[in-house]
């Protein structure tokens, strides 16, 4: 009876956060183990984001996701500050283009640590629909600042927003560390469809890699 | 051309106006009050916690996919029409062709959702119906490379084909089983736009100047 | 070279109804007005607006008569934009004039040279001509004297290249593949 | 890459800052400052950026930057054919996308010489309205936002949730629909659509009286709008400005009445406009028009044509003949044009769009300097400006 | 119940060794310390709730039940976040200022009695000791706004320190009324002037005058909506606050939130009897009914609902301008307090307010 469609597979059971659970392993003493994972805790219920956003996606995600039919306030993410000093997240909502690039750096910069990126929205992950003839957009946050999470779609729905979210935090709780600061984990693979490994991923995207440089 | 001129609010002597700006304060202050003593009026959804029961439209677009007949074989012939109507090149529909024939077969249909716009073109172009949009949005990633799937889960000819051979074990000979993450970059190496070359790097040092 | 006028106007009007009678009796006066500043005066056929052909040296006494003359009284510039031409070594300069009194349309359309494009500035007819000369600027490199304010509004200061020209090629930019 | 000679002097923005520090003078004769507003900044809606000249909380000056999302696309429209026009326009100002949708659909339906019915106008129409009072709900929260209210915003929000779930049912998107196209429409209504925006017109109506007291009535938003920002109706007209603001201004212009285009011609409504111009008249005229448009879809909602919703195959080639067309509608911020150019083949030589936002903001340097950094906010947000409108 | 407070209490027991007061001076500092930075977080997490049912939404839902833990998170997460101090700024006066903000508040709480036996410093000069204490709050953000080096950060703190001290004085010409009425500085004195009734209605019109004047001018004082351009998000950015982050942007926002409890106190204590019972002149049975519930209990809720009406106004309300902010003050409230005290004076001198004991 033919293959299996996997894709379909994959539609049903979508991958979730909510339903892998963390990979994630204990290190060192029982104390510092613990005190890491309250300031984990801490800091991925508290992403207080930056407001900024370019186009589109800041009218998904900044505003119908902070509005009262999604409301972003249920993540303790409503206190959005407008200034990058006192945020947390910068969610990249639209398109960047290259004069806006530098100032998106600088923003970046003017962060303070610790400090994570949402990437929302087909522009700011590939540059879009304007990935390809357009002499101005920068394709993808990703080639200005280090990226945490992507949020595919254009714009995605406030729920995805909040998905992104939940994957953000989920990679705070798992990956990241008092005892190394600046330092993050190799990103948890947590939105892996089932019945595909990291290691098949990465081998995969290395011959492919090697494939496309030589 | 029927027009109506704006009403102003009176400009009105000192005293008027006071007492008429402690009014509207008071009344502004009902309506939030209201709000704040009926809960019925919160709106809010919860999404996480409504996750099983969260219902979208039907037409919502948030990933492409396949439609497969009851065998699980897509009808797709790899005639390429939806890769010409997509605007920003999501769409790669790689063929191939079997030994032996003229015919080209479908090999892998790459879709990038990274820079996908859901405009919705490849469904209403297709001539056999084999796309369709989908709800599913929980796509979010850490890492961008895994928004290019591949929509195929086997590589060979449309169902038209394939359910003229009779035999099942001679059906699985013409095809090939495909994974969701056989991009581009892993099948043929061509570079895709905005994907840089990099690969998973083991820790990544924050603030380091680019 | 002058189209006379009355060709020109029941060719692109063959079922007359009212409108297009006073459309017609409108470009007709709007015509010989022009003819008189310019010689050179034709109307671009294949418009869907009401459109015509003016020489670069006309244009300002042109848009001066349009915009202070009562019988035309366009007090708008809707667009102002620019065709490019490579294989005729031209720039088709659009200027699209509306009446909010009359409710007219007229699109005026001057050549300049590739090589050396420059136009006299409408700003001081209409304001909204600053922003849209300097876009002009910005994307086509066409040059106007006497413009308060002229420099690039879309891209940096030292972007290299007018990138809306046909010809315009960077490294940065990607075709599509397909 | 081409060399140009340029005769003219270009000059460049640190040259224009610094050309205006040098002129004028302050009355008091402190000493005036520089300030950068965006291109992050909360008011600016999105990234613009305003150079401001200021002498205390005065505004001296205003040099609006722009460029910060100019994403190329008139060239990026040269290499798309015509029915990929349309998405474009859903990311120009992207609360009227399918006002803007129309838009292109109908220059490529005159240039090309489609036919379109009955229904899919009526359909056109009502969901252009639908989406004008979204937009104005849109606007009407971040306005209560920008003056320093944050609870409008979210009854904003809470309301037009309720017309982007009608737009989610029929068109499957929430922001950027792509559904008016070439030749009708992407798809037909959805069963409940009628049901749905009747209740949504029930539920609307009772609630602009809530807006009327939790904002409109309120002192202070009448005492921060009333005579700031004047634009009066001669500027208006040489500004270029169009819409609302320009209606604000007691011009009475409007496409939906001075060339009706879908069926605008049948149905009964009345176009507000202000006397002054300020912001006080561009607030009402907008919370006017929510009304003016919630009236024009009840009476077309009932009458809704049989027909099809698509007078052509979806994927049958476009191919106008050579020539320059252009269309204009009035969006929910003013007139949306679109300038083509065909050359005959499959994708147009030239297109360019003529957006409203550009126009108005270009108002804003005009009517600004002289008020307060508050009036400032003020005046942006009554322009409504949506900047990927303005750099496209 | 004796006036005496808990300090007069330990004093009288344990003699008035200066180390033991020394060290009574640090426990009860500590204490305050601990119980305002628990307030704090309590009223963040109220204002957050409160706003969000005012808001037809739900608030914080996700970190414990109903997000009772968000403020403990946001807190730690401030406390380990990284202190950037700007290149240009001014290091020292940068560090210094949020203390200043912090240090301001906690030493005016210090003199409002909670109840009858728990007042850490009952002053006989109580009220003037706070509006003085409570005044170098606004050398916090002039200072902070100064050092930050940021265009931003002076406007905001320009705008401050001019809103603060205009606003300040219609607040001492409310405050004045009170302390004419009772006739004494002490604040543990002029809540036993309100034994027979609350100043807020005692004194017929004048106290309720008063009252709404101290409302809106102690709003104005706190930097809360309508009244808070100094960090007025849509024009300036974040105001003073531009450049902190970290620990030191939480000691602003703990300052913040401290501010409006301080002002909601002294409002109570001022005007609604502080610790006081709902009493009615000589109505005893009345009045010892209402002796039942504790006074703790009624200064707690007396200041709960001045806080609630302030976060009812900020939740409401839309901003004022700058000029319309200081025409308010100097044109309509400064009148009215003086016509107001010109009142409260000759209603003192003829004992023209209900219950009066001449």
């Amino acid at each position: 009876m033919g293959v299996t469609p996997q894709l379909s597979k994959i539609s049903q059971q979508s991958p979730s956060v909510f339903d892998l659970h963390s990979a994630h392993k204990k290190e060192g003493p029982a104390l510092l183990t613990s005190i890491d994972a309250l300031v984990n805790w801490a800091r991925s219920n508290s992403l207080w984001p930056l407001t900024f956003g370019t186009s589109c996606c800041a009218i998904e995600v900044m505003m119908a996701a902070g509005a009262a039919h999604h409301d972003l306030a249920r993540f303790g993410a409503e206190v959005a500050r407008p200034s990058p000093r006192q945020a947390d997240l910068l969610v990249v909502a639209g398109t960047i283009v290259k004069k806006m690039a530098p100032r998106l750096r600088t923003l970046y910069d003017q962060m303070a640590e610790p400090k994570y990126v949402i990437a929302t929205g087909a522009c700011a992950i590939s540059g879009g629909p304007f990935i390809y003839d357009s002499y101005s957009t920068v394709r993808g946050a990703h080639e200005i600042i280090p990226v945490d999470v992507y949020v595919p779609g254009c714009p995605p729905r406030p729920e995805a927003f909040f998905y992104g979210l939940l994957t953000l935090q989920k990679m705070i709780r798992d990956g990241e560390s008092l005892r190394r600061p600046g330092v993050r984990k190799a990103p948890v693979m947590a939105a892996l469809p089932p019945g595909i490994t990291m290691e098949d991923l990465r081998a995969e995207l290395i011959k492919g890699a090697k494939g496309a440089t030589t | 051309m029927k027009t109506v001129i704006v009403a102003r609010p009176g400009d009105g002597n000192f005293v008027s106006r006071f007492f008429y700006g402690v009014k509207s304060l008071l009344t502004g202050m009902r309506v939030t009050f209201r709000y704040l003593v009926h809960p019925s009026t919160v709106v809010t959804q919860q999404y996480p916690e409504n996750r099983k029961t969260l219902k979208l439209a039907e037409r919502v677009r948030a990933q492409l996919s396949f439609t497969f007949d009851e065998n699980g074989f897509h009808k797709c012939t790899a005639c390429h029409i939806c890769e010409q109507q997509c605007p920003n090149a999501s769409i790669h529909v790689m063929d191939r062709k079997p030994a032996g024939s003229t015919k080209s077969e479908l090999d892998t249909f790459i879709w990038r959702l990274d820079s996908c716009t859901f405009c919705n073109l490849c469904v209403m172009v297709c001539p056999f119906q084999v796309l369709k949009m989908n709800s599913n949005f929980e796509s979010s990633v850490y890492d961008q490379k895994l928004l290019v799937y591949n929509l195929t889960p086997y590589a060979g000819p449309a169902s038209s084909v394939l359910m003229k051979v009779a035999d099942v074990e001679e059906r699985k000979k013409l095809i090939d089983a495909r994974g969701p993450y056989d991009g581009p970059t892993a099948l043929s190496g061509f570079p895709l736009a905005g994907i840089s070359k990099q690969v998973f790097p083991e820790t990544t040092q924050i603030g380091a100047p680019q | 070279m002058t189209t006379p006028p009355n060709d020109s106007t029941q060719s692109s009007a063959p079922q007359s109804t009212p409108a297009d009678e006073l459309k017609a009796i409108f470009l007709t006066c709007l015509l010989d007005s022009l003819i008189a500043l310019d010689s050179g005066v034709k109307v671009r056929e294949d418009s869907s607006l009401m459109s015509v052909k003016i020489s670069e040296s006309a244009l300002l006494k042109v848009m001066t008569l349009l915009k202070q003359d009562s019988r035309f009284d366009f007090d708008q510039l809707q667009f102002h934009t620019v065709l490019d031409w490579p294989e005729e070594q031209r720039m088709e300069c659009l200027y699209l004039l509306n009446s909010t009194k009359k409710s007219q349309e007229l699109l005026i359309s001057v050549s300049v040279s590739r090589e050396k494009p420059q136009l006299p500035s409408v700003s001081k007819l209409w304001a909204i001509a600053e922003w849209q000369e300097r876009e002009v600027y910005d994307m086509f490199g066409i040059t106007y004297e006497n413009h308060p304010d002229l420099r690039r509004i879309f891209l940096d200061d030292d972007w290299q290249g007018f990138p809306l020209r046909k010809d315009y090629q960077d490294e940065f930019m990607l075709r599509k593949p397909w | 890459m081409v060399t140009v000679e340029i005769k003219t002097k270009i000059s460049s923005l640190d040259e224009r800052i610094n050309a205006m520090a040098l002129q004028g003078e302050s009355p008091l004769g402190t000493q005036e400052y520089f300030v950068n507003m965006g291109p992050q900044h909360p008011s600016t809606h999105g990234v613009l950026r305003l150079v401001l000249k200021l002498d205390g909380e005065t505004v001296r000056e205003i040099i609006p930057v722009l460029g910060y999302i100019h994403r190329g696309m008139e060239k990026k429209a040269e290499t798309l054919g015509y029915r990929q026009q349309v998405h474009l326009t859903d990311r120009l100002d992207y609360l009227c996308s399918v006002m803007n949708n129309w838009v292109v659909s109908a220059v490529v339906e005159k240039a090309a010489k489609i036919e379109i019915n009955d229904r899919i106008q009526t359909i056109r129409t009502i969901f252009a309205e639908l989406q004008r009072v979204q937009s104005h709900l849109l606007w009407w929260g971040v306005f209560g936002m920008d003056l320093g209210a944050f609870t409008p915003f979210l009854y904003g929000f809470r309301d037009r949730e309720k017309i982007t779930k009608i737009f989610e049912e029929t068109i499957g998107a929430r922001l950027t629909m792509n559904y008016i196209q070439p030749g009708g429409l992407m798809y037909d209504i959805h069963p409940d659509f009628v049901k749905d925006v009747k209740a949504m017109i029930s539920y609307m109506k009772p609630m602009f009286k809530e807006y009327d007291e939790l904002v409109s009535g309120n002192i202070i938003i009448q005492e921060r709008l009333k005579n700031v920002g004047i634009l009066d109706a001669q500027s208006a007209v040489a500004l270029g400005a169009s819409g609302p603001v320009l209606r604000a201004s007691g011009v009475a212009h409007d496409l939906r009445k001075i060339k009706p285009y879908g069926v605008y011609e049948k149905v009964d409504f009345s176009i507000p406009i202000g006397t002054v111009g300020d912001c006080w008249d561009r607030y009402s005229v907008r919370m006017l028009e929510m009304r003016e448009s919630l009236k024009i879809i009840e009476q077309l909602i009932d009458s809704i044509p049989e027909g099809k919703h698509l007078t052509m195959k979806p994927g049958a080639k476009i191919r106008p003949p050579a020539g320059i067309y252009y269309e204009q509608m009035e969006t929910a911020r003013g007139i949306f044009g679109v300038f083509l150019h065909s050359d005959g083949s499959e994708k147009p030589s030239r297109v360019h769009y003529r957006t409203p936002n550009f126009h108005n903001l270009w108002c804003l340097t005009k009517i600004a300097p002289g008020g307060r950094i508050g009036d400032l906010v003020s005046i942006i947000s009554s322009l409504d400006v949506v900047v990927p409108d303005i750099d496209r | 119940m004796s006036v005496s407070s808990v300090s007069q209490d330990i004093a009288s027991h344990l003699g008035s060794a200066p180390e033991i007061s020394a060290a009574y001076f640090v426990a009860g500092l500590l204490g305050t310390v601990t119980f305002l930075t628990v307030m704090a977080l309590i009223l963040i997490y109220a204002e957050r709730k409160v706003a969000a049912h005012f808001q037809c939404r739900l608030g914080p839902m996700r970190v414990g039940w109903h997000g009772l833990l968000q403020s403990v998170a946001d807190a730690l997460k401030l406390i380990l976040k990284e202190d950037i101090v700007p290149y240009s700024a001014d290091k020292f006066l940068h560090a210094l200022a949020p203390v200043f903000a912090v240090v301001a508040m906690l030493l005016s709480l210090i003199a409002i009695p909670t109840s009858s036996r728990l007042a850490l410093s009952d002053s006989n000069i109580g009220v003037l000791y706070i509006s003085a204490v409570s005044g170098l709050g606004v050398l916090g953000i002039l200072l902070g706004g100064w050092s930050s080096n940021n265009k931003w950060s002076l406007l905001g703190a320009m705008r401050a320190g001019a809103q603060i001290i205009s606003y300040e004085l219609s607040a001492t010409l409310s405050v004045l009324v009170v302390i004419m009425l009772s006739g004494s500085l002490k604040l543990s004195a002029i809540i036993h002037s309100q034994e027979a009734g609350w100043w807020i209605w005692r004194a017929p019109g004048v106290g309720l005058l008063a009252f709404l004047l101290f409302i809106v001018s102690s709003t104005a004082e706190i930097n809360r909506t309508p009244f808070d351009l100094a960090e007025g998000e849509s024009e300036l950015t974040a105001g003073f606050h531009t450049e902190y982050s970290g620990m030191r942007f939480a000691f602003f926002f703990l300052a913040e939130y401290l501010n409006l409890f301080v002002v909601s106190a002294l409002g109570a204590t001022l005007f609604l009897g502080g610790w006081m019972p709902f009493h009615i002149g000589n109505f005893s049975g009345f009045n010892a009914a209402m002796d039942l519930i504790p006074e703790f209990i009624w200064f707690m809720g007396k200041t709960a609902f001045l806080i609630f009406l302030s976060m009812w106004f900020r939740w409401t309300f839309p901003r004022l301008r700058v000029d319309q902010l200081m025409k308010l003050e100097w044109k309509v409230l400064m009148p009215i307090g003086f016509i107001n005290l010109l009142l409260a004076a000759m209603m003192t001198l003829f004992g023209f307010y209900f219950f009066a004991t001449t």
